[in-house]
């Protein structure tokens, strides 16, 4: 990897380029005539609302897809790659909006897959494939043992460990759909630095990502797709946040987060002295129609915290009570979804929805109860629960019967709201609500929220996003290491302050 | 291993195996032999090994390794078993046999089976009386190739057929799969066969009597008038026999004394330490129809 | 879910619907063939009813094995437990029970060997593989020592006529293979436990944080696939007339078979009890075809493996293109 | 690698380690009450011996499975393509070809079956299931033709030594079988074609998306697998000196039975060679104890199920807790 000169720069070819591509699944045009050049050098950010197209142009760079028409261009010569390994070939390398790691092999060989394995005679060379992923995971500046299996990695680890597997393969041309969704600052801070250090060493960034901050922190130029087509292409020096939610979403968005004070002084929910697995003592009181996040650094136990009280994992000691039903130490999903408690969870395609069932199917299945009587089923309830939600949430989707696999990320999200708040709960928890959502439907989110909430429901919302904390919420918990280590209320929330909790430095 | 003719006070030491065990023939000798060792005072080392090769012979050869004065197989064809009967060999320890294939074998001191040519004799003649003769008369010859002693007789019933100048169903044996589904392999072959050929069959020859039983159903059912016979009198075939449907006869063989000849030959090994002067003998059997039905022990009730 | 896109397949919606129900196409092929061979005798009252009376059986017990498949499971005890129930059924019959009193006995063995199962997989978390499998190998063990290793007969008339039966001519193992398979279709498709089942099959977890009680659910489809095999074995000995240990043992990969044919018919490819039945069908015709051709038994068999790799391959082109 | 971090595995270690090798004290419950039972035969060095004796091809052909199960299929025509093997490589010994032309005649017949399974599989998309019954059946058929049904047996000395010489007292199966049980662990372990068979058993679509060879592997893993089958055939051929087209058709369900037994084993829940060595040592022991207590053969079988189903809870109870 030699540093290319500026001359050089200028005169070469882009790295990547899209031509007028276009791409139809079942009568749904996913792309119509993007364009999208990426030059050696620089970091590009792609850009645009759920369902876009950005994660399917990203597929058809790398061969995933065929193009129905359009033509790819890899440092001006046209290509075509009917395999992910043809593009890898030619330097191309993607990391995948929805894919991670291999869980039943160890972390070193996840970070040196398919031909990176080192071999030697067909004999896998293991000191070089242990060295090679340290090298990797120290660029990351992460210290995940080698010798794990990466399934028992956390999330973040394991999104760590795809990162560590996409830089081993030098690529030329590096793609990252979404790469951040899951991660926290710190994470966020090591990834931007090996990104810019790849950047200087002449790699072609593409960078697919909903967090707009981020992208005018870190990227040279930016693209913007709406429905399919590219809308405008510029430098980002030239741009501003507000320019591209409005090219976004193709009109003003507006103020993101909705007024707060829905909170009421009744209480709805009390957790006294909880103990799971890796939580600890976790006592608090959520109000009806209060909005409480919960934030935390990778790890500290938000999700088990909601997943407990989700009756989805047990605890081991402690009291959870819900208006007067006090919930026991293992009541099941069920038992806890007619108490009224509902959980969005935060890996939405692995926890949220069925991928090869139907938009109904998924609407239906948490909300049996309403759907069904004496056993059977109501296809005409289904149907009615499923264009309400379809309506409420603005859900885009050809029909009722299209298959949740092939909505994009935003629009799968919404099916996972959608069939909890056909529940109707009286508490809503929600694991990183707005993970992978574009900032127009991220505001009709903190809308919804808030409708809810001064329906009198209550909302406790865990999110690695310090302003999305601060700006939905009525009050914040923090948590550090499965302990609650500080409460605020979110009008005089502030990042340091939260960090300082998150980082367990300020006791309540 | 030093064969018979020893000091009385060591007890006489048998292996006796089959790999039958899970038919009621094979069942009843199973408990036979176990209480004739008793009676003998023997020494008995009983090897079940329901169908399964791989785990009887070497269970089988251990015992040989660890010593024996004589070996008794049960039902047990030789062609499976020629690990064994190598061992046996190696060991000097001769292996008396009943029903363990159908032709002479060096590998046996002596096997005593049934008269396979005798069994066919016997069931194609009481269809030729049936039929009025065979000639012309359409039959088919059910068979289940890997069973030696069913491989056999309906081969010969095959050849006896031709030679009386019948036509024989699908020009070759109709062949069972598994021993498992006899009985519905049967019934399905007698009655497409029907369906393609209705009145096209005067008489189906099976070769043992469960899979006989499918076929006369199989029959009933169609309407035909066809006959069957079967080898085996097992108490279902009897009775059948007895309703004089389409069950025309079965074979008795004469399995208890059968057993008590090869036991003798034993003796007279464990006394004298002589062999049988032939290695292959082969016992008359007898007609089951339905005059004589009602007297017959069947097979499984032994 | 990155399998593929359609988009090279364009404008030939009619190919692409055929190419989905390639499995059905197969069958039609086969019956096609068969009937050209022989006009005169394979689309015959006689023959039909013939093919229908003989996978009638396997019908039931496919229709079962649909049931754990949906979850994404197997039952490989299916055909041991149909030749355990028989064989109850047939020896309390001897020994003096009346008909319903053995059949009801017979179902709850059903009933029992299913709970075994489903408390191994759902509570106990075994892989429905192994713990079927096991329990296959126990029940025949069971069958053998009811039965004594021998074949029990001399049932009463009206538990024969159960199997051997005909109402309009077509025999009743029909009617209940046809009124079984209704009612599984209608538990998988109508009700909320058949509902839950399609999701637990889909994703388990998403199932479990959607309030499916996965466990109950998992147990319950075990359950029900032991008495529906039971009813199949019951329904066997009254058509044999006649009980043993081994008898029916085939119906365990012959379901298994039959539902893997049938997952091709449908888009989503999951089991499903009209492609069991149109795999059932497959079974059925080409067998009876093969018998009625007169081909060797062994050539049968070689030809029998190669159909359904053909019906299976001609259904899966549609997903073969990425 | 999929060996154990200790990391965050603290004081209970031993509790935990003992739950996860569950299945290596099942086998050293078993081997215990066997023992305590008969202590004058069952440990002895013949009955040793002979336990080896008895497993080692169902060992040899269980690794051929361990390979498919690796990657998440199955391989159901294991045991039909050993019985082909065997009776081809007898089949051409009696007609006078040389032992090793026909034992390598065997063994492509088996890469050919392998082969087969492989491009239906990995290039035509069948499920391994499918796929695998279907060779199966028409292996089967294949092999009662060569056979012509029958017994093939009278092979030349010098073959059937393969299967019956021994060396210090020890037959030659049990070295074949560890020879064979090595190089497949170390296949597994060391190849990179193993550690891309391991990631595709892990994540089909994460292991194609990093460019490892999906479906080559998976062409591989089969068609090694159809000759390590093929070589347990003639094996079985040489060790019983006889070759029939039903002989070692149970050696399919118990080697998967082993595999799953094994792949309780170790932490990662995945076929894995050397469980499936404690799983075949559980069946081994299993069926010799019960033979040796002379326990009825019918009542054998039902607690053989019992049996197995315990090994596997019994290492299952750490996954239990949720
Ligand atoms: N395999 C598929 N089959 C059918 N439609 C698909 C498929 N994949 C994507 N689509 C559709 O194509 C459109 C673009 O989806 P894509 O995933 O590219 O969006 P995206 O911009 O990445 O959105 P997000 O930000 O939510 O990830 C959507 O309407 C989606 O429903
Ligand atoms: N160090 C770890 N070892 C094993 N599993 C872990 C570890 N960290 C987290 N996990 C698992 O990852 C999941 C998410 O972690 P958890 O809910 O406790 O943290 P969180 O604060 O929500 O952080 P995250 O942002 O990673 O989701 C949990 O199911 C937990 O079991
Ligand atoms: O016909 C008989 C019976 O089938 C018996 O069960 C075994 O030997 C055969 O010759
Ligand atoms: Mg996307
Ligand atoms: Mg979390």
């Amino acid at each position: 990897m030699n540093a290319v000169t500026t001359s050089e720069k200028m005169e070469a070819p882009y790295a990547i380029e899209a031509h007028n591509i276009f791409k139809h699944f079942d009568g749904v045009h996913a792309l119509s005539g993007v364009n999208l050049s990426v030059k050696t050098g620089e970091i590009h950010a792609l850009l645009g609302e759920n369902g876009a197209g950005k994660s399917t142009l990203v597929k058809v760079i790398t061969g995933i897809y065929a193009p129905d028409s359009g033509e790819i261009r890899r440092n001006g010569d046209p290509v075509e790659f009917s395999s992910v390994r043809m593009a890898n070939a030619a330097g191309i390398v993607a990391l995948y909006q929805e894919l991670s790691i291999i869980p039943s092999i160890s972390v070193a060989e996840n970070i040196l897959l398919g031909e990176q394995t080192p071999s030697k005679a067909g004999f896998v060379q293991w000191s070089a494939l242990r060295k090679r992923a340290q090298e990797q995971l120290d660029r990351l500046n992460q210290k995940i043992p080698l010798n794990k299996l990466a399934g028992e990695l956390s999330p973040v680890q394991q999104t760590m460990v795809a990162f560590a597997r996409a830089l081993a393969t030098d690529a030329r041309v590096l793609i990252l759909d979404e790469p951040t969704a899951s991660l926290t600052d710190t994470e966020i801070r090591d990834l931007f630095a090996v990104l810019r250090k790849l950047r200087d060493q002449g790699v072609a960034i593409i960078y697919v990502s909903h967090r707009l901050e981020e992208v005018f922190e870190l990227c040279d130029r930016l693209t913007i797709m709406r429905n399919g087509e590219t809308i405008i292409s510029k430098n980002v020096s030239d741009s501003n946040i507000d320019e591209v939610i409005s090219t976004m979403v193709g009109r003003d968005a507006g103020e993101l987060y909705p007024e707060r004070g829905t909170a009421t002084t009744e209480i709805a929910l009390t957790v006294e002295g909880v103990n799971g697995r890796r939580v600890k003592d976790i006592s608090f009181s959520a109000h009806k129609g209060e909005v409480l996040g919960i934030g935390g650094l990778a790890g500290s136990g938000r999700s088990e915290l909601l997943r407990i009280l989700a009756g989805a994992q047990k605890h081991t000691s402690g009291v959870v009570t819900i208006g007067d039903v006090e919930l026991p130490g293992s009541p099941g999903v069920n038992r806890a979804l007619d108490a009224g408690i509902a959980l969005v969870p935060e890996e939405r395609r692995s926890q949220g929805v069925i991928l090869s069932a139907s938009i109904r199917d998924n609407i239906a299945l948490a909300n049996i109860p309403a759907v069904s009587s004496l056993g059977l089923v109501s296809g005409n309830k289904i149907t009615s629960l499923t264009e309400n939600g379809i309506k409420n949430l603005q859900i885009k989707a050809r029909n009722q019967r299209q298959t949740v696999g092939q909505l994009s990320g935003g629009n799968q999200q919404k099916v996972v709201l959608a069939k909890m708040l056909a529940r109707k709960p009286k508490v809503l928890l929600m694991d990183e609500p707005t993970r992978g959502i574009d900032v127009g439907t991220k505001a009709e989110i903190y809308r919804l929220i808030r409708e809810l909430a001064a329906g009198g429901t209550t909302i406790i919302a865990v999110s690695s996003e310090l302003p999305e904390l601060i700006g939905m919420s009525d009050r914040i918990l923090i948590m550090h290491e499965g302990h609650i280590s500080g409460e605020v209320q979110a009008d005089i929330a502030n990042d340091e302050l939260l960090l300082s909790y998150c980082y367990g430095k300020a006791t309540k | 291993a030093s064969g018979g003719g020893e000091a009385e006070d060591k007890p006489f030491k048998v292996i006796a195996f089959t790999s039958g065990n899970q038919t009621p023939v094979g069942a009843w000798w199973v408990k036979a032999v176990t209480a004739k060792a008793e009676e003998l005072g023997w020494e008995l080392t009983m090897i079940q090994g329901d169908f399964d090769f791989q785990k009887m012979n070497p269970a089988v050869e251990s015992a040989i390794a660890q010593g024996a004065d004589a070996i008794f197989d049960g039902y047990t064809d030789y062609a499976s078993i020629s690990s064994i009967t190598a061992a046996a060999a190696d060991a000097g320890i001769p292996i008396f046999a009943m029903d363990s294939g159908v032709e002479p074998t060096d590998a046996f001191a002596i096997n005593v089976t049934t008269d396979q040519q005798g069994i066919v004799d016997s069931t194609v003649e009481a269809l030729s009386t049936q039929l009025g003769g065979l000639k012309g008369k359409n039959i088919m010859v059910i068979g289940h190739d890997p069973h030696a002693g069913i491989r056999e007789r309906s081969g010969l019933a095959f050849d006896a057929f031709k030679a009386a100048g019948a036509n024989l169903a699908g020009g070759e044996i109709q062949q069972v799969q598994s021993p498992a589904t006899g009985r519905t392999e049967a019934l399905a072959l007698v009655a497409d066969y029907l369906a393609a050929n209705p009145n096209g069959l005067d008489a189906v020859w099976v070769g043992w009597d469960d899979a006989a039983l499918g076929a006369s159903k199989a029959i009933t059912e169609a309407g035909s008038s066809a006959k069957v016979t079967g080898v085996d009198a097992t108490s279902e075939a009897i009775a059948e026999i007895q309703a004089e449907g389409a069950f025309l006869a079965t074979i008795e063989q004469p399995w208890p004394s059968i057993l008590e000849t090869v036991i003798g030959y034993m003796l007279e090994f464990q006394k004298t330490g002589s062999l049988p002067s032939s290695n292959f003998e082969t016992v008359g059997t007898t007609l089951v129809d339905k005059v004589n039905a009602a007297k017959i022990t069947p097979s499984d009730k032994l | 879910m990155t399998k593929t896109s359609t988009g090279r397949i364009t404008g030939t919606a009619i190919g692409r619907t055929l190419l989905q129900g390639g499995t059905v196409i197969a069958l039609i092929v086969l019956i096609g063939f068969f009937f050209a061979m022989r006009p005169d005798i394979f689309l015959t009252f006689v023959n039909v009813k013939n093919i229908m009376y003989q996978v009638s059986i396997l019908a039931i017990i496919a229709g079962a094995q649909t049931i754990v498949m949906v979850l994404g499971d197997f039952d490989l005890s299916v055909g041991a437990t149909s030749t355990l129930a028989g064989a109850v059924a047939g020896a309390l019959m001897i020994g003096g029970t009346p008909v319903p009193v053995a059949i009801a006995a017979a179902l709850v063995v059903g009933l029992i060997v299913g709970l075994i199962n489903g408390v191994l997989i759902a509570y106990l978390n075994l892989s429905a593989f192994v713990a079927t499998l096991a329990t296959m190998t126990s029940v025949i063990g069971v069958a053998f020592i009811v039965t004594e290793g021998t074949t029990l007969f001399n049932f009463p008339a009206e538990f024969n006529e159960l199997g051997q039966g005909k109402i309009f001519n077509v025999p009743l193992p029909v009617y209940f293979a046809i009124v079984v398979s209704v009612l599984i279709w209608a538990l998988l498709k109508f009700t909320t436990i058949g509902r839950s089942w399609h999701a637990i099959g889909g994703n388990v977890e998403v199932s479990r944080l959607s309030g499916v009680k996965v466990r109950r659910a998992r147990l319950m489809a075990f359950t029900i696939a032991g008495v529906v095999a039971a009813f199949g074995g019951v329904l066997l000995a009254a058509r044999l007339g006649s009980a043993s240990a081994v008898q029916g043992s085939d119906n365990t990969l012959l379901s298994v078979a039959a539902v893997f044919l049938g997952m091709t018919v449908i888009k989503s490819g999951m089991s499903n009890l009209g492609g069991t039945m149109v795999g059932v069908g497959i079974i059925g015709v080409m067998s009876n075809g093969l018998n009625i051709l007169g081909v060797n038994a062994y050539v049968q068999q070689v030809v029998t493996g190669v159909i359904i790799i053909l019906a299976v391959t001609l259904s899966g082109l549609k997903t073969r293109e990425r």
